[in-house]
């Protein structure tokens, strides 16, 4: 009884959370605090792959979007802040443009979702060790396998990095100080 | 309460909502934030309203007569995607700070009007 | 059930935080105003914003990081299951890790890993 | 043998469908017993740092509150109570109150998941060392947001510094734990201390298991901030770092959060390579295993957590703080080769079964 | 002090035992904070070696009475040791170093260039005739400089003085900060001047009664 | 005429305006007056980008206390007791100065055993001094340890002051017309046996800190002066000796004993932290020497060769002499009109010159750097600002 | 180098100086104009090379209106000194700055005219090296006065 | 540089940027130069090794302390009061020398009331003397102010003084560090002796509290503010009597020098 009225509760204070961080993520004036709420979001998200029985995606989400990005994001905002933004006030046309194209999405999906392929589908079953099954599933060079996604995913990273590191360094390299410690 | 809750408990449907909603609201950032990193911050919701929906779908609707559900295709998507989105973000963080260092200005309305 | 408690306890850590907090404004003196509140800079006042701008260079481990970071969420069901693949799960990881290696070189080459 | 493991929250489990009351009452006494747990080992390991580093120091420490000085952590804790908080004016007072919390939420969210001994682990999770980095990671934004939202520049440097050192040493940090997962092929920590049966893997995996050891534990070091990696608040340099503008209750918060990842590290160090609870175990020796088995699990643990921690303290107290692209360039350009290529040379070492005591 | 305490005496008072429990709180606050005095990395000169250096070290060991603590920020830090000259230049630093500490405060003059301007009192155009003149001291430990032992007698005294007191129901009453804060363009002699009316008006000490307390107090000292 | 008076805030804005807002990330922050590795009330404000020291603006006279004018108010006897508050760490050499400037210009008669003993307590307090500069420079680079032991060192030598001086710190000991008192009995057995005990703790320090691969990272290369630079900036004492400049004046210009003792100048070759260092470490070693040579050749004599409370008066007129103290040299200026109080009294102080090279030192390294170089040329504010 | 022959030689370069009686070091009065040219040749003279400037500093001769400003020399290579004096109008305090000959005297210098109002013409920096700015008087002038100074007592 | 500069054309103070460098700067004997041959001796591998062990080296010296407790050197200071000994010649506390019948030896010569450096003696004579010709009614020593440079006592022609070892004064008031030395107002020991009767010797003493020195402190302060006014005034008088008599002089002299343009002097 408790026992399943527990992720239930769970999912509706999960959802409630997210939706006002998110609402507050795209509103908040002062950035980093917007970034805190990102933050906030992420991590409720993980709750929620936890809710999905995905322990495995939760860790990831964490260390990756909670642990790796939004620490990016805070360093990039005390990177990039100027006085000017940080109240960061959008135009009334940009307000109504935003809100008519995100409001007749969700409608859009909301028709759809109501579609009769998705209404009354349960849970299918799971493997008992999801961390082993997507080890299987990335390392599988079979048909159904993801090694070559997997190759490219390297591909990828290496490149955001080359990438990242081209980019962010081409104006610090402009004004580069004389090397003082050899 | 506790009966409430069981009579309650989230479909496929209710998911589908929260993540749309999430979307949607990450949409309006996007659309509305001046600060460049708010963009990109508006555009990891949407990012992660998708990759939750992955998930979800490889929950509810994955065919299970053939087995499927016990190959995780959604999740591995999911990781997929959040490998993207770091990438991304590595990237765009990258041009907002370099664009930072040389304009010293990251809203994007005004990075329009700087373009030459 | 595990991450029941995860739940609980990250409740539990704001509340005694903000517990504490609020204990602390009930006990303990509280006299705001004046010097007490402004900012701290070796006794003396600051000079301009204290809000100051960093170095590009401190962006560059923190996009680093966040490529490992990734690398890291991929290694991570590679070791669990490196048995049962052998040879073949090395070689496809060793592939993964070179290039990340090769990325590492060229910010070591570049010089990215100076400290600013 | 095998221990017969089975964690709190497998037992709450088994209580929740029958009664939600007796649940609740054991979800609320799992609550008293983790703060009673971690008050205590906070007090005692700030007492501790302090009696150790005075008799480093030729000097006595603590004598007069109490015997031998027992009670000053008590009164110290007390009079940080009683102190006044104060929030600079030009601070960002949400986020100054929302640093420690992260902080404070990182540690203890780790210390449910540590195995102390078979029965003593509040939640054994399938992803345990997953978790234990994911969840770690919250420390780091705190120390970002409490420097950043003082409104200090020599937080704010503090807080650059401490960002960029915990991050790049994750890195270092989780090659050296994938080391571990390769070999026992399990990310759930229980499983991990269980496959240390035949032997710890800091020796049974041949050198690898030394290197990531030393990884681990440098890399460690480097993540909670103490010397001689302790640039986020080094004294003679930025005043006090990312806390500089913090008082009372609040610094407290971070001061605790601080000694107690400590134990946090050397209880992750003791799991993953010396075997957590599990006694010395050598290969199949039953008349020298069962000897080991004698001494209890849960003190198999304290006594190489404590080993660990004192380790940890004598660094600190011998030597030097290093300067800051010195450390940068330590883990870049050291530390993360070296535990790439032990990585790899870890995985040859388990696809060809080349380990002692293999299964 | 906080919301409770200030009301609590009067709730708890009127109580069968209420007194008593009062009591025991105070003593109980008193103890923590005279056993954990942790002083502010502050040395201006010659005092300072031997005040925080001397005192720290191995011979003395400041650690016995939990005050090795040095803590460089003044937020942290409860104890504020005036170690050495403070001229004229030093003094609105001092003094916001003095508002910047969270209360409870404390501080300690050691040294008769503290104290009075000690070598420097005559013909000097920038000394500071003690350090009271800018903020309120509350024990005097002279020398000069002092030996660490005296120090430590220094530090027994404002324990002594913290145990005495009674902070829940005359929170405050040790003394009053001389002024709230140093507002712009306040003046040395503004400060002398408040200093003056407030040694004037309640921190008149009897004379014979504190000369006698001095007298005998180092019999007392072994009760410590 | 172009003589143009600027203030400080004109000197920090100015600077900041200079450099155009839009291409760099340089911000100014003040280290100090109240900060742990200042060593006192030193302001620096400090020019940085990232953690780059770009350029450091010392800020002096927060202990500024006017002690040359109060030297023209007082007699001769009076203002040796004032030097003891200026380079406190070596209040001896300090009162050597000025005994010196005045027994010079006033053609007072001293004899061996009052040098000897000058010479003695002036190289015990060298050890003094230096022995508290490795423990706090130990605790400036992080390492908390050597501090202690430093002290615990020290402690002993203060014990031989205490017998024989009376006072740990500000001695007022070395006064015109000899030494104050007498040594004590038990001086020549307890300076023995510091000399026995510091020897076995000399392997030690080195142990825990010379040989230290972090320490030595730490140092070398480091706030980099080269000898010509050095002679130019006017640096002195170990910091021009760490240069490679072998300016001792226990050598070139012998005073008390030191020209019938052997001992060697340690000398550096490249001016960095290290050497600077590695100087003082030597030096310890080489007043060991000294000590060694004379504690059991103290001639006989009297210690006082006039009457305490005699007036002194110097012959009007342009009077100098110098010492090396522990940080370089010490030099007082007297000039006197003839009567019993002199007319104007300055001293040159080895910490001032020794600071206005860290301007030299510190630009272009970090923060980390500016610490090191700041504790390795070991000042002390008072005797700066005096 | 013996501090006649020392005299002789700095007399040959700058024949107006003489020599400054009462001085137990070698001390010659020179003109003011003439004093960045004299220093940078007793520094570049390969038989003198002052390096060092050893200390400067002024003396207030009230009685006289004047200020003497003194400039210790050393030679580190060759140990000699030299005492160079100038004296100023004490009304009128300029004298060109050494700094470029020696950059200790920039130091040095503010301090003297912190303490005496000595203006040093060209001088890269002159501000207040002790005390603060808005400072009123020149304490080390025999003249100063100061409400806050205390007298000593007889 | 502007045209009026007094100072001679550029050219004849060209100033070399760097300075020639000195041929030989070692210009006394017996020094050593700074290479430090278990260091300096470098190689990549045993570069590394020698730097673990360095670390080693540095931790065996820490844990050897450690394991030491003997080598603990701490003095635990409230607790050693008793066995606390402190040098004969410890300066911490002024002090007269009575003599065994508790007289003392003081004649008023102010000699150290001369010799302190900054008034911290401070002698007053009784004003109604009982016996002879001048009697000490108080010996005021301003502990708050002494810098404990011991010239009073070793000034001191009779041995009045001493130097003694008791450092535990710390007060809550600062007026309480005025201490009156003389156990008594009254003659010195030799001028006492002569009187037979014991009777008249009590008359002749009287009692004195050690902690009276503050009024005598406060009196003084009052007296050097009214002295200063007093001064200040007459400074001022000469002060304008100067400027008048400068003005007087610059308006005989025909061509008034003008005075260099400053900016901002002071």
């Amino acid at each position: 009884m408790l026992a399943s009225a527990i992720p239930t509760l769970v999912f509706y204070l999960l959802a409630a959370i997210s939706l006002t961080l998110a609402w507050s993520v795209v509103t908040g004036r002062r950035i980093l605090r917007a970034a805190v709420s990102l933050m906030g979001v992420l991590a409720a998200s993980a709750g929620l792959y936890l809710l999905l029985d995905s322990p495995f995606l939760a860790g990831v989400q964490v260390l990756v979007y909670v642990g790796g990005i939004v620490v990016l994001l805070v360093f990039a905002v005390m990177l990039t802040r100027t006085t000017e933004l940080l109240e960061d006030h959008p135009t009334r046309g940009r307000q109504i443009i935003g809100g008519a194209v995100a409001t007749g999405f969700f409608l859009l999906s909301y028709n759809m979702m109501t579609a009769d392929a998705f209404v009354g589908r349960t849970l299918s079953p799971l493997p008992k060790n999801d961390v082993a099954a997507i080890g299987r599933a990335l390392l599988d060079t079979g048909e159904n396998g993801y090694a070559l996604p997997f190759e490219v995913v390297s591909l990828l990273l290496l490149a955001a990095m080359i990438g990242g590191i081209v980019i962010a360094r081409k104006p610090a390299a402009a004004a580069k100080p004389e090397a003082f410690h050899g | 309460m506790a009966d409430f809750l069981t009579a309650h408990a989230p479909t496929l449907t209710h998911w589908l909502v929260l993540t749309s909603a999430l979307f949607s609201i990450g949409l309006y950032g996007m659309l509305t934030r001046r600060n460049a990193v708010g963009v990109l911050m508006s555009l990891e919701l949407c990012l992660n309203a998708a990759a939750v929906n992955f998930v979800l779908f490889n929950r509810y609707l994955a065919p299970t007569a053939q087995g499927g559900a016990e190959r995780l295709d959604g999740a591995v998507m999911t990781i997929f995607v959040i490998a993207v989105a770091a990438a991304e973000v590595v990237v765009g963080m990258a041009i907002f700070v370099a664009m930072y260092a040389e304009r010293r200005t990251v809203d994007v309305t005004r990075l329009d009007a700087l373009k030459d | 059930m595990d991450f029941f408690y995860v739940l609980i306890f990250l409740g539990f850590s704001a509340v005694m935080v903000l517990g504490g907090l609020g204990l602390s404004r009930l006990v303990a003196p509280h006299h705001p105003g004046g010097a007490k509140n402004d900012t701290y800079e070796c006794g003396e006042k600051t000079i301009g914003t204290s809000w100051i701008q960093f170095n590009v260079g401190f962006y560059l481990f923190g996009l680093m990081f966040l490529v490992f970071d990734v690398e890291a969420a991929f290694l991570y069901p590679w070791a669990v299951v490196l048995r049962e693949f052998g040879t073949t799960g090395l070689i496809e990881a060793g592939v993964f890790g070179a290039m990340l290696m090769v990325g590492l070189l060229y910010a070591w080459r570049k010089g990215a890993l100076e400290w600013v | 043998m095998s221990w017969p493991v089975k964690t709190i929250a497998e037992r709450t489990g088994d209580l929740l469908p029958g009664s939600p009351w007796t649940a609740s009452v054991y979800v609320l006494l799992t609550i008293l017993a983790v703060t009673a747990f971690m008050t205590v080992t906070g007090l005692v390991l700030i007492y501790a740092e302090r009696k150790i580093a005075a008799h480093f120091q030729c000097r006595l420490g603590p004598m007069r509150v109490g015997w031998h000085g027992v009670l000053q952590t008590i009164a110290d804790a007390l009079k940080l109570l009683l102190k006044e908080d104060i929030v600079p004016r030009d601070a960002d007072a949400l986020l100054h109150i929302l640093a420690p919390v992260l902080s404070f939420a990182g540690m203890l969210l780790v210390m449910i998941a540590l195995p102390m001994s078979p029965s003593l682990q509040v939640a054994d999770m399938n992803i345990g060392v997953l978790y234990v980095t994911a969840v770690s990671g919250l420390g780091v934004l705190g120390i970002l947001l409490g420097g950043w939202s003082s409104n200090n520049k020599w937080s704010l440097l503090g807080a650059m510094r401490a960002g960029a050192q915990i991050i790049s040493y994750e890195v270092s940090a989780t090659l050296a734990l994938l080391v571990v997962v390769l070999f026992s092929g399990t990310l759930q920590l229980s499983g991990i201390v269980q496959s240390q049966e035949a032997g710890w893997w800091i020796w049974r995996a041949h050198g690898c298991g030394i290197v990531a050891f030393a990884i681990f534990l440098i890399a460690g070091t480097a993540e909670i901030n103490r010397t001689p990696f302790d640039l986020a608040e080094g004294e003679s340099e930025l005043t006090a770092g990312f806390h500089t503008e913090y008082s009372g209750l609040r610094f407290s918060f971070f001061f605790l959060s601080e000694f107690l990842n400590m134990f946090v590290l050397a209880a992750m160090t003791s799991t993953l390579f010396l075997g957590g609870w599990m006694p010395l175990h050598i290969g199949h020796f039953a008349v020298f295993n069962g000897v080991m088995d004698i001494i209890p699990p849960g003190l198999w643990f304290t006594l190489k957590t404590t080993a660990m921690i004192f380790l940890i303290m004598w660094f600190r107290w011998t030597f030097p703080r290093l300067r800051v692209d010195q450390l940068m360039r330590l883990e870049w350009k050291i530390l993360l080769p070296i535990g790439f290529v032990n990585l790899f040379v870890s995985a040859a070492c388990v696809v060809t079964g080349c380990y002692f005591f293999a299964r | 002090m906080g919301v409770i305490t200030d009301n609590l005496p009067g709730v708890l008072e009127p109580l069968p035992g209420g007194s008593v429990l009062v009591t025991a709180v105070d003593q109980l606050i008193n103890w923590s904070r005279s056993n954990s005095l942790w002083p502010l990395t502050f040395g201006t000169s010659c005092c300072a070696i031997e005040m925080m250096m001397a005192t720290g070290a191995a011979r003395h060991d400041m650690a016995r009475f939990g005050a090795e603590v040095a803590r460089p920020s003044p937020r942290q830090a409860d104890l504020l040791v005036i170690a050495g000259t403070i001229v004229k230049r030093m003094a609105p630093r001092l003094r916001t170093l003095y508002e910047q500490m969270a209360e409870p405060r404390y501080v300690m003059a050691t040294g008769s260039c503290a104290i009075c301007g000690g070598p420097f009192m005559y013909h000097s155009y920038t000394t500071i005739r003690g350090a009271d003149e800018i903020i309120p001291v509350d024990v005097y430990v002279p020398g000069c400089p002092p030996r660490p032992e005296a120090f430590f007698y220094g530090l027994l005294t404002l324990q002594k003085m913290i145990r005495e007191g009674e902070s829940i129901r005359h929170p405050g009453e040790r003394r009053r900060p001389v002024l709230a804060a140093l507002p712009e363009g306040m003046t040395l002699d503004d400060i002398r001047k408040e200093m003056q009316d407030l040694l004037s008006h309640d921190a008149n000490v009897n004379m014979t009664e504190a000369a006698a307390e001095g007298a005998h107090y180092s019999a007392e000292l072994k009760d410590f | 005429m172009s003589v143009h008076v600027s203030t400080l805030q004109a000197r920090i804005s100015g600077e900041s305006t200079a450099s155009s807002p839009l291409s760099t990330e340089e911000y100014f922050v003040n280290m100090g007056p109240q900060h742990p590795s200042t060593h006192g009330v030193l302001r620096l404000v400090l020019r940085l980008d990232g953690e780059t020291v770009r350029e450091v603006v010392p800020v002096l006279g927060y202990i500024h206390r006017g002690i040359e004018k109060m030297g023209e108010h007082g007699n001769y006897r009076q203002f040796v007791h004032l030097v003891d508050r200026m380079d406190y760490l070596s209040a001896l050499a300090n009162n050597w100065a000025v005994t010196m400037v005045v027994e010079k210009a006033a053609k007072m008669e001293t004899n061996d055993r009052i040098q000897a003993i000058r010479t003695l307590v002036c190289e015990l307090q060298r050890i003094q001094s230096h022995q508290l500069w490795w423990g706090v420079f130990g605790m400036d680079l992080g390492a908390f340890t050597p501090f202690f032991y430093g002290l615990r060192d020290r402690e002993q030598i203060c014990d031989i002051f205490e017998k024989t001086i009376g006072a740990r710190l500000t001695m007022n000991y070395i006064q015109p017309g000899g030494v104050m008192y007498d040594i004590h009995p038990d001086f020549v057995k307890d300076v023995k046996a510091f000399l026995t005990y510091f020897k076995s703790k000399m392997p030690e320090y080195d142990a825990l800190m010379t040989e230290n691969v972090i320490i030595q990272e730490r140092l070398r290369g480091i706030g980099k002066l080269s000898a010509e630079r050095a002679i130019a900036l006017g640096a002195t004492g170990p910091v021009l000796r760490a240069s490679g400049v072998a300016h001792d004046l226990r050598k070139s210009e012998p005073y008390g004993l030191y020209s019938q003792v052997d001992f060697d100048v340690p000398v550096g070759t490249t001016g960095d932290c290290w050497d600077r260092y590695w100087v003082r470490m030597e030096e310890m070693r080489q007043s060991v020497r000294i000590v060694e040579q004379l504690i059991d050749n103290i001639p006989e004599g009297k210690t006082f060769l006039v009457k305490p409370a005699a007036k002194i008066k110097v012959p009007a007129g342009v009077h100098y002499s110098h010492v090396e103290t522990a940080r370089g040299v010490l030099g007082v200026l007297l000039v006197s009109n003839g009567k019993d109080a002199p007319y104007r009294i300055h001293c040159r102080t080895p910490n001032f010159n020794n600071l206005w090279c860290i301007g030299e030192m510190a630009t272009g390294g970090r923060i980390g750097d500016l610490v090191a170089t700041l504790s390795s040329i070991d000042i002390v504010v008072p005797d700066i600002d005096r | 180098m013996e501090a006649p022959n020392l005299i002789a030689a700095v007399q040959a370069l700058q024949p107006d100086a003489t020599v400054r009686a009462q001085s137990d070091r070698p001390t010659l009065i020179v003109p003011a104009h003439a004093l960045v040219a004299l220093a940078t040749r007793l520094r570049d003279d390969p038989a003198l090379r002052f390096d060092l400037l050893e200390t400067h500093t002024a003396v207030d001769w009230l009685d006289e209106d004047r200020l003497e400003l003194l400039y210790l020399l050393t030679s580190v290579p060759l140990g000699h000194h030299l005492t160079l004096s100038v004296s100023v109008d004490r009304d009128a305090p300029v004298v060109p700055t050494l700094c470029k000959v020696y950059p200790i005297a920039e130091w040095l210098e503010r301090e003297a005219y912190d303490m005496f109002g000595i203006l040093y013409d060209d001088h890269p920096d002159l501000r207040r090296l002790f005390l603060e700015d808005d400072w009123v008087g020149f304490p080390l002038r025999k003249d100063y006065e100061d409400d806050f100074m205390l007298e000593r007592p007889e | 540089m502007p045209a009026d500069s007094v100072l001679p054309p550029a050219e004849s103070v060209a100033t070399p940027e760097v300075l020639p460098p000195p041929e030989k700067h070692v210009g006394v004997g017996g020094a050593i130069h700074g290479a430090v041959p278990w260091i300096d001796k470098s190689g990549a591998v045993g570069g590394v090794f020698r730097a673990i062990r360095s670390l080693f080296g540095g931790m065996k010296i820490t844990g050897g302390y450690l394991m030491r407790p003997s080598t603990v050197v701490t003095q635990q200071y409230p607790e050693n009061r008793e066995t606390l000994k402190l040098p004969d010649r410890f300066r911490a506390q002024l002090a007269f020398n009575h003599d065994d019948n508790g007289y003392h030896k003081c004649t008023l010569c102010r000699i150290c009331e001369e010799a302190c450096p900054n008034v911290s003696i401070i002698i007053t004579g009784r004003e109604k003397p009982a016996v002879s010709k001048k009697e000490l009614d108080s010996f005021v020593w301003r502990l708050d102010s002494c810098t404990f440079c011991n010239t009073c006592v070793i000034v001191c022609p009779f041995n009045v003084l001493r130097f003694d070892g008791t450092f535990e004064s710390s007060v809550y008031d600062r007026r309480l560090l005025s201490y009156t030395l003389n156990q008594y107002a009254g003659p010195v020991a030799s001028v006492l002796e002569k009187l037979e009767d014991p009777e008249a010797r009590k008359a002749a003493m009287e009692a004195r509290d050690p902690y009276s020195g503050a009024a005598i402190i406060a009196a003084l302060v009052e007296k050097q503010k009214a002295t200063k006014i007093a001064e200040r005034a007459a400074r001022e008088a000469a002060k304008a009597a100067r400027v008048a008599a400068k003005a007087a002089a610059a308006a005989a002299a025909a061509q008034p020098e003008a005075p260099p343009e400053a900016e901002n002097v002071g």
